[in-house]
């Protein structure tokens, strides 16, 4: 397959591309150590093998201008949105230097300074949100979005149902993304599903859908261009699906016995990180030599910057426990500014 | 200082609210064209139009979650939910988002909403539309909960929680919307935490929320009347966090305490009282406090059982009287 | 219009069934002035308007075999499948006679000895209990189906959605009628509704649908009939949408005031209990005397019967009150029997 | 008399009752193919097939209803809720249904469902995945709510559960699942209400349920070595109905009681345990009842904070000896 008039990214959109995609895959696979080494605690949520998904439609987006929502599996949106690495991996690593003081954890990356809004660990819990949120934009007349990610699996929540109705009758400006990896947690996808393809259930509320390949981020970024003009254009909600798979068990507890080999072979030979590196060697733009020292400076970089950052961050203080439950001294709870 | 009634109370809060602040905005099923179940936004969707008066679908969770993402960008919504009832669609929402996003990111985002909804036995209403909720919310880290037993706290308490910037649940109850009081002229802004004494007494304090607190007064007259008892009454506007220290003040002051709600007892407003009092104040205490509660039964549709299930001022006198040995 | 080959109803039953609408009618109308005098409490949500709905459905139906469950708005569906009328007016009193002992209430009645399986207050409730229904019908092997009843707005509701996936996925006997009167109290359909044609959305779930005129209950029998065929012969869930409207307000206290005088003209136009009379006189099955003397007889039997009895019956005990919350003497909640 | 596991014991009970009645069913996310997120169904979906052990979509609302509506026929379903956090999401189908119905429908009908779920802290899951519910449920009139400490309790609750006719709470925990315990070899039927004195003292009482049971077990341990102070522990397996006469008993031998609660205190089983105290035995109290619970808080992702969040056997034990005047 060639390249070309693929997208209308540049030679050099491209090669940041990849080196934002590899980062991210390094990136969770060192998250993954650090959980072995217990480091990271909770439930941890890698996403290796999906990587075109955020990346395309966010490098189709304004990070920092539109809205970002996702799930618990939310480390590489969070990065791809422009939240520091060393912040997220601190996070992690339960640190006060972590995006959320170490409060959040794994599934609860925010960097609202990004507008990055936050994963949320119940599944179905951000449709809604979202909705929320580009009715928030609505009302404040800007042209942002909000781009909300999910699961195929999410999908069969009842707030699925009831934010595409709302999103449609009042018009806001949310694209639903749909990053549909063929299963929920152990549960194959047509197990738990009456209708495979996602898009089509899109049907029942009038809003556009279509479904794209997830795995080639030049694919995710020409739909996600269309969708996010759709619209950032008034047009109302749009519905995404990014077909993908993750590489990796659902969380860590997962030995991923429910899949073919077959299976797993197949989606591997579709990775979104060497399709994309070996696009780029063919059409001469980088070689083989520039991969491997891109990613010997990312793996040094993971190592020497961010594993450390974390490392070396101190702990949250004991008096963290009770703050940001309500908030401080709000003069409203006691009757109003004196 | 105009009476007004309980309903109009609501809607004037909303109002003025909305006057000052272009992203207040209420939401609910059937608040706009139709003004509202018990009318406390009649009138506003003419005045604000429906993208700030909305008429929702009967989602409950999923327009929770819309007002809460609304909030994220400073939007202020007013969320009425029809009957406590249909609330429990929504906690998940409410508990599993609004209470813990300012917590869990660190305080990089917070929800202010304010979820109205009434509760309690209104007419015959039956088991479906009954019930009550505030003792599930007061349980959650992260939420205010509040009721108004009057339309000066049901104004003030509106106008409050919707400047306050945690997300408050607001307890009001089917039979109160045509109750009538004085509501202050000018604009007023009732406190979230706290207790009121609305009647003074030396001999028990009556602890009432929301509509017992009317029930405690009747019985407080009788008390007086006929036995020369004097009764505190302390309306227990805020339930959470509830008021530690004028529970202790109070108990102090009549060394007897007798809680009174429409609920059930388990695990309720009556129990955290009681346990407040002994964590408080055991030893000032001439008697063990007691409770009056709901019967533990779903509620019943007859008027006559009905009636039996919940409590009454006869019973808070009779109990006040066991306590003094007189019955 | 002629009614030749309308409907394989015979003449019989289609005289039955004029009666019976008509009774429904009385019913209801009677209802309203009890709740004006203060006999009925509560919520009361009447049918008139909409009673070729249960009536063409539930003909096609085996009453007191197959299995009907619907909302709040369900004296007449009660009626249908053959709980006793004056049982039904003393629970609306409130009386020990009733359905449910004056537990319940027109919102609750319930009828199982029927298999009428209740009235719901919560919209959307009914939703998953019919799944459920029919979980237990395939788990025993019978050949009855599940009929659930819900309205138009009621669909907004995730349980909606959660249901018709589920019901879908494990093939359950669920046959869905929604009775689409427009409104949802007394927001219009299109204000709170992306796609209004209520089988459309049932796309989503790749379930058989289909929406008819809900006025002629000979039309909706034969909806019913295909509906409830494709149901019973193990193909699993059917939605059908009946359009029809209500002519009194949502429920006692709504004054129907977001309603135009033009849309209400139209609807009376279109009186299921008048088409039907009307047709019969018309094929000279019965005359204008026949259908008055039906009249005067079901008013009286209104009034001298059911009335009466539900005026005379006694009021529960108070003994009552705390029966049936907790099952009596089960033996498991001690150890077992000993 | 056989040692197993925590959940080796529901396992095992789920394949008990299965195999009795074929009306027997589970249900729940990942139950079936996978046997379940903590095993408590594993190898059941090979034995019983994919109609009796059923994964279900991510629908909680939608499948607890779907098993509330079986019931009706006389299925009995067994509901695993994967985290008690995502049971918010089916509270509607459990209080406005389950609760319900038979009350309702004037005994017509009723909703014998068991829903097991787990709840509380475990390592590092967060504020969305580190809530309990048992005070929820406990406060709605219809539900039984039952809480295994132990493996023994654990099988025996659920064969109970599956038996009896009411609809039955489960709470469990992830923590204890990898528990060692011995269960009886023969069949056995834990009840449903009650309460079990796991150590015999004369000093001072400590209640415990669930995983606090061990909290309070450590501490009495600790209590008895370093400061002579014998506690006795009770184990309130039960919490709706709770037991009355059970408390009493205890606190009227040893006069005083401290409650140990994993969750935040409002409105919770310390409150209602006080209150009942109060109720029962205040007379008999030699000081103040006292409640270990959880901080007011959301639960935090780091580690020490999280720890920090909940109580542990040195809280109860700082408690006991502040309550004799040693601290
Ligand atoms: C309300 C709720 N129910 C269940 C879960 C448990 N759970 C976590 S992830 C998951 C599967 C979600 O699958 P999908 O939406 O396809 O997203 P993916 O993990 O594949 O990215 C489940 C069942 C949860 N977190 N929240
Ligand atoms: C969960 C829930 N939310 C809201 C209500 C209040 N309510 C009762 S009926 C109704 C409208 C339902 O409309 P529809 O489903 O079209 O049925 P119809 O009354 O028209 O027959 C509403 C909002 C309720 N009973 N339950
Ligand atoms: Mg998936
Ligand atoms: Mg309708």
């Amino acid at each position: 397959m060639t390249s070309e008039n693929k997208s209308q990214l540049s030679l050099d959109a491209k090669k940041r591309l990849l080196r934002e995609m590899l980062f991210a895959r390094r990136f969770e696979e060192r998250c993954y150590e650090a959980y072995v080494e217990r480091k990271i605690g909770g439930f941890l949520h890698l996403y290796p093998g999906e990587e075109a998904c955020a990346h395309g439609v966010l490098e189709a987006a304004r990070v920092g201008h539109d809205y970002v929502i996702t799930s618990y599996r939310d480390h590489v949106h969070a990065l791809k949105s422009g939240v520091d690495a060393k912040a997220v991996m601190a996070e992690l690593f339960g640190k006060v230097t972590g995006t959320c003081k170490g409060l959040g954890g794994s599934m609860h990356i925010f960097g609202v300074a990004n507008r990055f809004m936050g994963g949320y660990a119940l599944v179905g819990g951000p449709f809604p949100l979202a909705a929320g949120i580009a009715k928030g934009i609505q009302m404040q007349g800007g042209d942002e979005i909000c781009i909300c990610f999910l699961g195929d699996a999410a999908n069969n929540q009842g707030t699925f149902h009831e934010s595409l109705n709302m999103a449609k009758i009042w018009n806001l400006p949310v694209l639903y993304v749909c990053e549909n990896n063929l299963y929920g947690i152990g549960t194959r996808i047509d197990r738990s599903t009456a209708v495979i393809d996602q898009y089509k259930r899109v049907s029942g509320y009038n809003i556009p859908a279509r479904q794209v390949d997830g795995q080639d981020v030049e694919v995710v970024y020409e739909a996600a261009r269309e969708a996010i003009d759709h619209v950032r254009n008034g047009n109302g909600p749009y519905f995404l699906e990014l077909m993908t798979y993750r590489y990796r068990g659902h969380s860590m507890s997962d030995s991923n016995a429910y899949r073919t080999k077959e299976e797993e072979r197949m989606w591997s030979k579709r990775d979104p990180v060497i399709m994309l590196r070996d696009r780029l060697i063919e059409e001469g733009a980088i070689t083989d030599d520039d991969y491997k020292a891109m990613d010997t400076g990312i793996l040094d970089e993971i190592e020497n910057e961010i594993i450390r950052f974390a490392e070396e961050s101190p702990e949250p203080p004991l008096e963290l426990l009770d703050k940001y439950v309500l908030a401080e001294n709000d003069p409203w709870v006691h009757g109003g500014p004196k | 200082m105009a009476e007004m009634m309980y309903w109009e109370a609501i809607r004037r809060a909303h109002d003025e609210e909305m006057a000052r602040d272009p992203l207040v905005i209420c939401m609910g099923e059937d608040i706009g064209v139709a003004g509202g179940t018990y009318k406390a936004t009649k009138g506003l969707y003419e005045k604000y139009g429906p993208e700030r008066v909305i008429d929702t679908p009967i989602s409950e969770n999923g327009y929770t979650g819309l007002g809460i993402g609304a909030s994220f960008l400073g939007v202020r919504p007013i969320i009425e939910i029809m009957s406590v009832n249909f609330a429990w669609l929504a906690t998940d929402q409410i508990v599993n988002t609004a209470a813990k996003v300012r917590y869990m990111s660190g305080g990089q985002l917070e929800a202010p909403i304010v979820v109205r909804s009434p509760g309690g036995t209104a007419h015959q209403l039956g088991a479906q539309h009954s019930a009550r909720m505030e003792k599930v919310f007061m349980g959650i880290a992260g939420l205010r909960v509040v009721t108004p037993s009057n339309p000066r706290q049901a104004y003030g308490l509106l106008k409050s929680a919707v400047r306050c910037n945690d997300p408050v649940f607001i307890n009001e109850h089917e039979l109160m919307y045509n109750m009538k009081g004085e509501v202050p002229d000018e604009e007023y802004f009732h406190p979230l935490e706290g207790s009121e004494v609305v009647r003074s007494g030396r001999d028990v304090t009556l602890f009432g929320y929301n509509i017992s607190v009317h029930w405690a007064l009747a019985a407080a007259d009788r008390l007086a009347r006929e036995h020369g008892i004097e009764a505190e009454v302390v309306d227990l506007y805020a339930l959470k966090p509830l008021d530690r220290d004028g529970i202790r003040d109070s108990v102090s002051r009549t060394h007897r305490a007798v809680i009174v709600e429409e609920a059930e007892p388990a695990v309720g407003v009556g129990s955290e009282v009681m346990a407040i009092i002994n964590e408080e104040c055991f030893y000032e205490l001439d008697a063990p406090p007691v409770r009056v509660s709901a019967r533990d039964v779903p509620i019943p549709y007859n008027h006559r059982l009905e009636k039996a299930a919940i409590p009454n001022p006869d019973e808070v006198v009779d109990a006040v009287l066991r306590m003094f040995g007189k019955k």
